[in-house]
This record gives structure tokens, sequence and C-alpha cells, in this order.
């Protein structure tokens, strides 16, 4: 497979096969070529690196946080500042960090690991990274003028509305949003497209890694889940801009409503950005514990059952308003119940590694962090389910805890893992496993330092969101923690930024499958080719790279001269079709930017929706006007 | 800074809290804002409940935890060792009881969390059944950004008690919170005595919170609500009936005469200044409505919704420059002559 | 096809019908009050818990007649079909489970809190 | 490589235009979104509608029901163009692309000139209260979708007209109707919704 070597059999016409490939999947040189790209792997890491230095971001504007909060009556940054800071922090790692960083570690790796060349929709493709970055852009261009948001990341009415957030940071946080969900939403199309039917052959529903499981049902929810933000978004747009009543309480508006329609949303949204993970412990645990997962089928409808269920959540967001009882208590079910599934995954990744061969590697040091810490998080979840503990712990530090728990522990510790994990696939070396067993306890001792205590404190009456504290309430023990926790944190993030770079030059090189593990993207070349696999593979197994060399199976009679791959039929992957994917183009970045002048513009005046649209639509217009000549029959 | 009698019903639970909460934190004295140190029913029963959610879940973090662990300390699983066999699966036996134990473990989940479901739906409908409600008080809290406005409900308007800021309850006698908002979300907690309820706009929300003993209880505002949302907190003073009666008796009298010379100065630079378009004072000309009541100002604990501890010193420095305590407030600062302010100052700290 | 048709019944039956009882539930349980009778609230869980109970047993028998069956072809849908038979079992299950969960607090509490 | 098992799809058609069309698949997700956002919107209205009394709120007109209902004849009748051309796209069939495409457009274009007329018969706009902010919502978002589906098949039927089309084009005119027929679908019960809505539960 590795076209370097010389090829015992080949003949003239293989190496010609070769230059074939190279040919049709390159992306052109030059800036032009660099912003025409549309090769998944080269997206997927645009995505990757744009969203680590927004975890970055993201995690300076948490250390200020805690600075703040370290002693009682700080004066270091205003309540202005102060609340500026916490929103944009939230925000941030919710929707220019978190879920991009899933997105783009997906983009990056289904299709390897479906054993395909692109997604099903390249184009498309560039478009959503275009439009993430310009409303990761258009945030921090409000944030370095003044007019970064300040109104919680998720911006209740009325204090988010006209008359108590005046000027336009609401908005640009409301507009922020769009465009992340446009974003979301393309990706979430062409991976479900390419989940369903770009599969290698052989590769049936029962086949499918649980990776690529997760990302599916993963990519469900965010069809179902995004259109009520953007709904959300869009009432406290208009009702700021063009003045209608959608959540304004003098004029009929609900402002429930808009927490009924923002956690709708917002609920999946944490298993938007947990699933995947959920993926990446699975890929972890079975490469490094050496045997075949315990109860896939359980975990794949774990997954399936969780995307489910978490729209079955969102109102214990809202237990504090009073709603009816017996209304609330369904939600407390809900959110209870969906403790089973996560349950049942750990059952299984705990089984797995019980029976397996582990290889303690540093991806897996972040999968125990991860279970340590999941786990916790879950069962203070399940606190939270209860509406009467929920009203006494709600909004307060207890939930901070919880979330970060969750989040950093259900998401950012895999991730870590991952990064471990794939690195080597994506660089062609490995990463420095000394260092990384080191990165991984200073975070994991830096994390439960900081959020360990906050348990505490929130139970102590400490509520979310102030920005100081008097001397007598008897919190500065467990913020003073924090802060120092905060640091060892930022300590870790430093030595695994340095890991990175000496590995990228100076690490051991990592030949295709360093893990010996189990699924498509290890048959690849490391770094992968633009055309991820010369001969497509076959799928033979659940384990397809566990089975022995000689019982590979890989697809012929695909024409090398174009990007052409295979469609296969969506239960059983039985070969369909050939599918001619869109060569490199410039079409995704200018609609992109025509976009973004109506989405930004209309901020600061309702017509630019109109010249945004209509520029869009001349856009589109390029983007599917046929190339000369038309290929019609091969 | 506060002390509070009686830590009835909180003992043994309460030295569990401290064993596990000392390690990290001299934790355990003076929980004048605490879920975990309930001091009425309703926040009671909460605790109850959270004790009962704490120790199971604690246990079963536990059980994981250990399972995890000991998954490093099976034999064969040091580095180097090669995998399983070719096709990476144990002997079919293992699984087989793998699955056993799995499915075991997964019913026992099922079981757990259906009975903290039924424990919690229970608390809940016990808490909303608690106390003697005919014989309850209603008192209306409306949030405003930064301060609450707190009316006593009574049939007879002249009976209705305006203040701010600071709720007097009567021990062993539920009272029904009604919640609204001027402006913005915000949220009603007083955790010693119950969970939190919103305040939001255009809506009335309902909550029965019941103090058992004589205390002084903080609460905070807990929806962010804006820029000083962190100064935004109320005190609960529980009192005998007796004493929340003659206090009551003594808050619904107009203000009371200043007591000298000085103090009439005051009132009448209190009077002639812009300080009245806001606040009132029954009993005088002062009848502003959009900040708080000073009518008996000079007995409250807290100055600026409990941002400062009311003293004539710190109402000095208030006056003169609200917006550097209290950034963002709407409290105008209102130029006071040097020589007025201690006049005015004795004044409004004589409104007792 | 029909065959496939049944698996994805029996697969999705018991997400769909939690979906759909529970938002329901949620819509009316306010009403409750309102009319001082839960009973609309115990008869749509009863009707969820017995659809969730079918399309658990629509899978059990599917999968019964599965394992029964034996593979014609190598690379064939019969391990995909079983599968999914199996998914649908423990998927019904899941979800009879939720609905149980939910139909708790429509007997345990009074309608008017 | 040579040696090892090999499956060959030389013989495979190199495109498809069908429900098997990854493009397909894209398409249905766009509709899924569509129609997920339409339906958020609708339960927000009926909560909205359910939380006050009088409804539509003083001051407001019923909206006319009888140009809206008139106007359903284009449109769902522009669905059969629709399909017309999807047929055709599938058989390769120049003419009948063109003719379905044609079809739509005419109907479509009349049913939205019908609207726009029916627009100003409104007394009430998104800044008089809820119910205007909703109703204006509805026609809106709708129209947007509308316009943009409309303008498509236009740029469609200009690619197919100047022979410039191979299957990729084709299988653009297949799934173009699949979104047609969402956008001619939805409209029916946002029309029930907002112009009968306020006839059946009024209170005023």
């Amino acid at each position: 497979m590795n076209q370097t070597e010389p090829i015992p059999n080949s003949s003239e016409r293989e190496a010609q096969a070769l230059r074939d490939l190279e040919n049709s999947w390159q992306t052109p040189r030059g800036m032009i070529g660099w912003l025409s790209c549309t090769t998944h792997q080269a997206i997927g890491m645009r995505y990757i690196v744009t969203a680590f230095i927004f975890l970055l971001a993201g995690g300076i504007e948490a250390l200020l946080i805690r600075l703040q909060l370290a002693l009682p009556n700080n004066t270091l940054l205003g309540p202005d500042r102060y609340n500026e800071i916490f929103t944009t922090h939230g925000t941030t790692m919710m929707f220019l960090f978190a879920v991009p960083m899933m997105e783009g570690m997906a983009v990056y790796l289904v299709p390897l690991m479906l054993g395909t060349r692109n997604v099903a929709f390249p184009r498309l493709n560039a478009f959503g990274y275009w439009i993430y970055l310009a409303g990761a852009i258009f945030l921090y261009w409000g944030v370095f003028t003044n007019t970064a948001p300040d109104a919680g990341w998720f911006s209740y009415p009325p204090l988010s509305g006209p008359a108590y957030s005046p000027g336009k940071r609401v908005d640009f946080w409301a507009q922020m949003i769009t465009f992340t969900e446009v974003s979301a939403m393309c990706v979430a199309s062409e991976l479900i497209a390419t989940i369903f039917k770009m599969r290698a052959p052989g590769m049936s529903l029962n086949r499918i890694p649980l990776y690529c499981w997760s990302m599916l049902v993963q990519s469900f929810m965010v069809i179902f889940a995004m259109p009520a933000v953007m709904i959300a978004s869009s009432y406290l747009l208009s009702d700021r801009t063009v003045g209608t009543h959608f959540v304004n309480p003098a004029e009929g508006g609900d402002p429930l409503l808009y927490q009924h329609v923002f956690w709708l949303f917002g609920h999946p949204e944490v298993y938007i950005i947990f699933i995947p993970a959920l993926g990446f412990v699975s890929s972890i645990v079975t490469a490094n514990s050496r045997r075949e997962i315990f109860g896939y089928p359980g975990m794949v409808l774990s997954i399936v059952a969780t995307g489910f269920i978490a729209f079955g959540l969102w109102v214990h967001h809202m237990f504090a308003t009073g709603l009816p009882q017996i209304g609330e208590a369904y939600f407390t079910a809900a959110s209870m119940m969906i403790a089973v599934t996560s349950g049942v995954q750990i059952f299984c990744w705990i089984a797995t590694l019980w029976t397996g061969r582990l290889r303690m590697t540093a991806a897996l040091h972040f999968v125990f962090g991860f279970i340590a810490i999941f786990v916790l998080g879950g069962l203070t979840g399940v606190i939270l389910a209860s509406v009467s503990l929920d009203v006494q712990v709600h909004d307060t530090f207890f939930v901070v805890a919880h979330f970060h728990y969750v989040l950093i522990g259900g998401a950012l510790f895999p991730l870590f893992g991952a990064f471990y994990h794939w690195f080597p696939k994506i660089t062609g070396r490995l990463m420095n496993e000394a260092v990384g067993k080191l990165n991984f306890w200073i975070l994991f001792i830096g994390f439960n330092l900081t959020f360990f205590p906050m348990h505490i404190l929130g139970l102590k009456g400490m509520t979310r969101r102030i920005y100081t504290y008097g001397s007598e309430m008897g919190w500065e023990l467990g913020n003073i923690l924090a802060t120092i926790g905060a640091f060892i944190i930022a300590a870790g993030g430093v030595v695994f930024l340095i890991n990175i770079f000496l590995s990228r030059n100076r690490g051991e090189i990592a030949g295709d499958n360093p893990w010996d593990a189990d699924s498509f993207e290890w048959a690849a070349a490391s770094p992968p080719k633009s055309y991820n696999f010369e001969y497509l593979p076959v799928a033979t197994s659940r384990y397809p790279l566990w089975v022995a060399a000689s019982e590979r199976t890989f697809v012929t009679g695909l024409r090398n001269d174009r990007r052409e791959v295979l469609v296969t039929t969506l239960m059983d992957a039985e070969p369909h079709h050939r599918l001619v994917l869109p060569r490199s183009s410039l079409w995704p970045l200018l609609t992109a930017l025509a976009v973004t002048i109506g989405f930004i513009g209309s901020v600061f005046n309702a017509w630019y929706i109109t010249y945004g649209s209509i520029l869009t639509g001349l856009a589109f217009v390029g983007w599917f006007w046929p190339r000369l000549p038309v290929e019609t029959k091969p | 800074m506060t002390k509070r009698n009686g830590e009835k019903g909180a003992g043994l639970k309460g030295a569990v809290f401290c064993a596990y909460a000392f390690v990290l934190f001299d934790a355990c004295a003076g929980h004048q804002q605490s879920a975990v140190d309930p001091a009425g029913p309703q926040s009671g029963k909460i605790a109850v409940l959270w004790w009962f959610f704490f120790g199971l879940l604690t246990t079963i973090f536990l059980i994981v935890m250990v399972f995890t662990l000991l998954t490093l300390t099976r034999r064969g699983h040091r580095s180097g060792q090669e995998p399983l066999n070719a096709s990476h699966l144990p002997p079919g036996a293992d699984e087989k009881e793998l699955t056993r134990i799995v499915a075991a473990a997964t019913i026992a989940t099922v079981l757990i969390l259906f009975v903290l479901l039924i424990a919690s739906v229970s608390t809940g409908k016990s808490i909303s059944e608690l106390g003697d409600k005919k014989n309850g008080m209603v008192i209306e809290v409306t949030g405003n950004q930064w301060w609450w406005h707190v009316r006593y409900w009574n049939d007879d308007p002249s009976q209705m008690l305006v203040t701010a800021n600071e709720i007097h309850i009567p021990t062993g006698r539920p009272v029904m919170i009604r919640g609204m908002s001027q402006d913005v979300i915000h949220s009603f907690w007083v955790p010693n005595l119950h969970g939190k309820r919103d305040l939001i706009p255009s809506r009335v929300t309902t909550e029965w919170i019941e103090a058992d003993q004589p205390g002084i209880y903080r609460g905070q505002c807990a929806e962010y609500c804006g820029l000083q949302h962190a100064h935004m907190a109320l005190w609960v003073i529980a009192e005998p009936q007796a004493k929340f009666d003659s206090w009551m008796k003594h808050q619904l009298r107009p203000a009371s005469p200043p007591g000298g010379p000085t103090g009439e100065r005051g009132k009448q630079i209190f009077l002639n200044s812009a300080c009245i378009y806001c606040h009132s004072i029954r009993g005088t000309a002062a009848g502003g409505q959009t900040g708080p009541d000073l009518t008996h100002f000079g007995s409250r604990r807290s100055i600026a919704a409990g941002t400062l501890p009311n003293t004539i010193g710190n109402l000095g420095g208030w006056i003169t420059d609200p917006q550097g305590i209290k950034p963002g407030t709407h409290m105008a600062t209102i130029p006071v002559s040097s020589e007025d302010l201690q006049p005015l100052l004795e004044y409004i700290e004589g409104l007792k | 096809m029909k065959r496939d048709f049944i698996l994805w019944i029996a697969l999705l039956g018991g997400p769909i019908v939690w979906l759909i009882s529970f938002e329901t539930n949620f819509a009316l349980a306010p009403w409750a009050c309102i009319f001082q009778t839960k009973l609309a609230l115990h008869v749509i869980s009863i009707v969820a818990l017995v659809l969730a109970a079918v399309s658990g047993l629509l899978a059990w028998q599917e999968w019964k007649g599965l394992s029964g069956e034996k593979e014609d072809r190598p690379g064939g849908s019969l391990p995909r079909s079983r599968s999914m038979a199996l998914g649908g079992v423990l998927m019904s299950a899941m979800f009879f489970l939720v609905i149980l969960a939910q139909s708790i607090p429509a007997i345990v509490l009074s309608a008017c809190e | 490589m040579i040696t090892q098992n090999m499956i060959n799809v030389e013989h495979l058609e190199p495109s498809d235009i069908s429900s098997q069309s990854p493009l397909w698949w894209g398409q249905v997700c766009i509709v899924a979104i569509e129609a997920t956002m339409f339906s958020i919107l609708m339960a927000a209205y009926f909560y909205v509608r359910l939380s006050v009394d009088v409804w539509p709120p003083a001051g407001d007109q019923f909206p006319h029901t009888l140009l809206p209902s008139i106007a359903l004849l284009p449109l769902i009748l522009s669905a059969f163009g629709s399909y017309w051309a999807s047929q055709a796209a599938k058989k390769n069939d120049r003419t009948g692309m063109l003719l379905g495409m044609g079809l739509n457009i005419i109907l479509a274009t009349v049913f939205f000139v019908m609207r726009i007329i029916e627009w100003h018969s409104l007394n009430f706009n998104w800044q008089t209260d809820a119910q205007g902010s909703y109703v204006w919502a509805f026609l809106g978002l709708h129209s947007f979708d509308y316009v943009a589906d409309l303008a498509f098949t236009i740029v469609l039927f200009f690619i197919v007209l100047s022979g410039r089309y191979a299957e990729k084009q084709r299988l653009g005119v297949h799934v173009d109707s699949v979104v047609w027929y969402f956008i001619v679908a939805i409209w029916i019960p946002i029309y029930v919704v907002i112009y009968w809505g306020p006839q059946i539960v009024e209170t005023q």
C-alpha cells in the first residue's frame, strides 16, 4: 500500500495508476490552491487547528476568571469585563472549540475509517469550515473591540433583550451562533451521507466502527437540535434588530419560551460534544486492550438511545422556573434513565479492559482519567436530575463543577487521548509517550484540584456568574484551590504543546499502524495520501485489520484519472454505483464570503439579509454551474 | 459573621458532610448560606434526600473505580504481552460470564435509578404538602436590578408593609413567597430554607418557605441578572411570632421623626435632593418608587442589597460613590456637599 | 425489503413511541390541573408501554425467526439482520423502562403543584 | 497488490439518479432541518397562543383566507411539474425536464405573486405584537426557502436549456424535486395554522 516502496508485481501500469491518483486528488499548489482545497484531511486539520486555538483562547479566559475569583473582593476585573469574559469563555468553549473540534476530528477520521477517499460533499465541507472561521473571527472581533457578549452563554431574555443589553454585544453573540450552526449542519449532513452511503463494501450496519456510529448519531442530533438554537438566536436577534416581540413579555412574547427552545438545543448540544468522545474511547480501548470491544451491540444501542433520550432532558435546566411538578418530574425520569445508557458503555469498556491485554499508552491513560472523571460527573448529573435537589444546586458552583466534569472529563480527556492515538496517523510520527503520561497526570491533578472544590462551594451557596464575593462567606479556600488548579491545567496544556511541536519534527517514525489497531484508517499511509487508499479496502470483519493479511480484500475498477469513489447500499454496504466527487474549487470560499457579508451586515442593518441572500444566490449559481467539458459517459 | 441557634436535624449528617468537606475546607462554621445546613422543613427534606443520594452515589462511584483500577492489576496485562490470539478474543466462556456480569450491573443500575427516582419524586410531593398553608402568610418579592422589593400581603391595604432587601418571618409558620420581576429574570434563593425559585417578568411564581428556629439566613440572587448580579443578596430573619408581630407593628408605622437638630437638617437635605425621585420614606414627602423604600432603613442589616454592612461610615461611602462600590448600580451619584453629608447620614441611619 | 422494514420498526419503534408519548404528556401536564384529572396522562403512558412492548415482541419474533435461518451466501445480510433484531429487543426494553419511569410522576404527584 | 482478493466495480454505473445517491441523502438532511425548524416554530406559536386569553391580540384582523386558499391550487400543482421533471431526469428526457421545470416555475411564480398580494392585506406587521411576529416569521422563513429553491430550479432550467448538463445536473433536477415537495407540503400545515388557526381558536 505504501507507494514509496517499489511494488513487486507492479509494472509501468501500476506506477501510472498511482501518478493518476496523485494527480486527480492533489490540491493545486499556491495560495489559490490552498483556498480552494476540498480534501477532507486538509479541511479536518483546519478545523482541528482552529478549534485548538480557540481552546487556548477559552483557556486564557478561564484563567482570568479564576484570577478574579481567587480572592474575595478582588478588583482585578470589573463586573463589566468579568461578565464579558465568562460569557466569551462559555461561548468559545461550546461553539468555537468543542463542536468544531469534534467535527474536525470526524471530517479527518470518518472517511479513513470507512475506507473511502473523501466525504460525500467535499465542497460543502470546505464551505462549512470557512463559515465557522468567519463566525469565530466575528466573535473575537467583538472581544477585541469591547463588543464581547456579556449576557451569559445562553443569553436569557429579557436580560439579553434590547432594553437591558443595549449596544451590539448580544447581537455579536446571536449571529456567531448562526455561523457555527450553519457550519455544524453542513458537517452533519455530509457525515450522514458519507456514513450511510460511502462505507467500504462489506461494512454492513453491524460492522461500522463505534466511532463512526457515534458520529452518525451525533450528526442526526445536530440535524434535529441545531434548528432549535437557530430559532432561539433568531428570536433574540430579530427582537433586538427589527423590533419583533417573540420573547418580549411586554407584547405577548414569553421569556420562558426562549429557555424552552434554547435548551431543546442546549441539552442535546452537550451530547453532541460528548458522543464523539465515546467513539474516541471505544477506538482507544479496542486498540490498546488488543481485543474486540466487549458488547458491540450494547454499545451501539446505548449511543443511539442516548441520542434519543437527549431530546427529553431540556427542562432539567428550568426546574427553578416553577413549571407544573408533574411536567418537571417527566424530565427527572428521563434524565435518570439516560444514566443507564452511559452505564452500559462504562461497563462494556471496563469488561473490555478487564479481559484484554492492556498496553498502557498515554492515550489509554487519558481513557482511565476519562472514566474516573466522567463517572463522577455523571453521578452528580443524577443529583441534578432530581427536582428537589436541583433547586438547591442549580445555578451554583455545584453545577459549574458538574458540567466541567462531564465536558472536560467526558470530552476533553478522550480528545487528548485521541490526539495521542491518532497523531502518528496525521503526522507520521509518534508523540513522546513519557511526556504524554506526564501531561496526563498534570491535567488530571490540575483538573480535580480546580473543579472538585466547586461542588462544595456550590453547596455552601456560591452562585455562579458572580464577579466577586465577600470574605465573610467562607468561600476563600475553595476558590484559591480552584485557581491554583486552573494554572496546573494550563501547565498541562503547555506540556502538551511542547510535546506536539517536538514530536512533529523529531518524533519516532510511526509507520502505518503503530498500535496494531483494527480499523481502516490504520491501513492508509501515515500521513494519509490525498486519496487515502490506493485500492479501497473491503470490510470482511468488524475489525478489518485484524483479519489475516492474506484474507483481506480490495476494490478495483475505480477510475484513477478523476476523483471517483464507491457508493454502497445503506444496510449491507453492497457496491451500488460509482460517484465522481468534485475537484478543488474556490466557490465554497466565495459563497462563505457572501453569506458572511449577509450575516455580519444584518447585525447592523437588516437589509443586509437581502443583499447577502442575493450574493449567496449568485455564488451558488457559480458553485453549481457545470464545468466544461461536461463529462457524460466514461 | 452570623450565628444560628439550633442545629437540630443536621447533627449526624452534618458530621458526615464535615468529615468529607474538612479534607478540603474549614467548612463547618457559620453556614449562613448553605444548602446542607437546613433550618426549615423544606430544606430539611431536601437535605435528607441529598445525603441519601450522596451516600448511594458515592458508593457506586467507589465500586466503579475499584473495578476500573483492578483492570490494571490483572495478570497478563503487562506491556509487551502479545494479544490474546489471532482473533483478538478471549475464550468463549469468559465472554459469556462477562455478559452475565455486565447485564447484572445494568439491571442493578436500573433498579438503583428507579429507587432514586421514586425517592426524588416523593420528596417533591412531601415538600409540596408541607405545612399548614391556611395559616400561612404571603410575601411578595419583586426582583429589580439589583435589589429586592418586598411587600407583605394583607387584605387590608393599609396593613401592607413595603420594605426592601430584608425579610422578617415568624418561625413555625409557612410563608408563601410570590415572586415577580420588574426587569430581567432573577432567582430567589435562601438555601438554608428552601431551593431557588425564578422571578420572571410577566409571571408570578410561588414558593413556600418556613423556618423551624429563629435565625438569620442569607439569600442571594441565583439567576444571572447583569452587571451587579454578585451584589444582590437579601437577609431572611426568622423570629418567634411575638417578636415578629412587634417588628411588623413597628415597620408599619411611618418613619420616626429625626432625633435632633442635625437629624432635622438631614431630613431637609434629603427632601430637597434628587433622592426623593427614587426613594420613599413614609410620613414624609419622599415618594419615589424606583428605588428601595427607606422608611425604616436604619433597622436593616445591610446597604445596597447585602453589599455592605449597614454602618454610618459605609452609608457615607455608598452615597458619595455608589458606582465605585457597586459599579453599574442604578443608584445615582447625588452631589452632597461635605457639610451636608453628616446630617444626611444621621437622618437616614436614624430611620430605625 | 419487507423484513428490513419490520426490523427498522422494531429498532426505532420504542424510541419513537417514547418521544411522542413523552412530549404529549409534558404538554398535557398543565391541563391535568385545570381539568382536575390525571386520566389522560395515565392512558398515554399505558398505551405507550403497550406499543413499546409490541415493538419489542416484534423484534423478538424476528430474532427467533432469523436464528433459525441459514446464510445462503457469504457476506449476505443475515448477520446484520440478526444484529438489528437483537438491537430491536434491547432498544424496546430500554425505552419500555424509560416510559415506565415516566409513568411514575403522574402516579405519585398531585395534578396541581 | 494484484495477487490479493479483489472486487471489481468497473461494471457499476458511474452515477445514479435515485435515493441511492449521497446527494439525495444530503437533501433529506436539509429537509429534516427545515421541517424541525418549522415544527418548533409551530409548537412555539401554540405555546404563546395558549399562554394568553385573547387571540389574535386586540386590533389585529383575522388574516384573510380566500386568496391564500385559492393560492394553494397553483402551489400543489407545481409539485406535479416538479415530479414530471424528476421522472424525466431519470430517463434523461430533456424535453420532459424542461416542461416539468417550466410548469413548476410558472405555477410557483403565480403562487408567490398571490402571496405578495395577500401580504398587503394584513393590517399588522412583525412589530405589532407576538401574533404579528409569528405570522411574519412563518411567511418570511417559508418565502425565503421558497424563493431560494425557485431560484435554484430556474438555474437548473437554464443549465438544461443550454444543453451543458450531465448525470450530475440530472441528479440535481431529481433532488431539487425532493426539496420542492417539502416546500409545498410544509406550507399546508402553516397555512392552516396562520390563516385558520385564529378563527378556530378565536377568543377575540
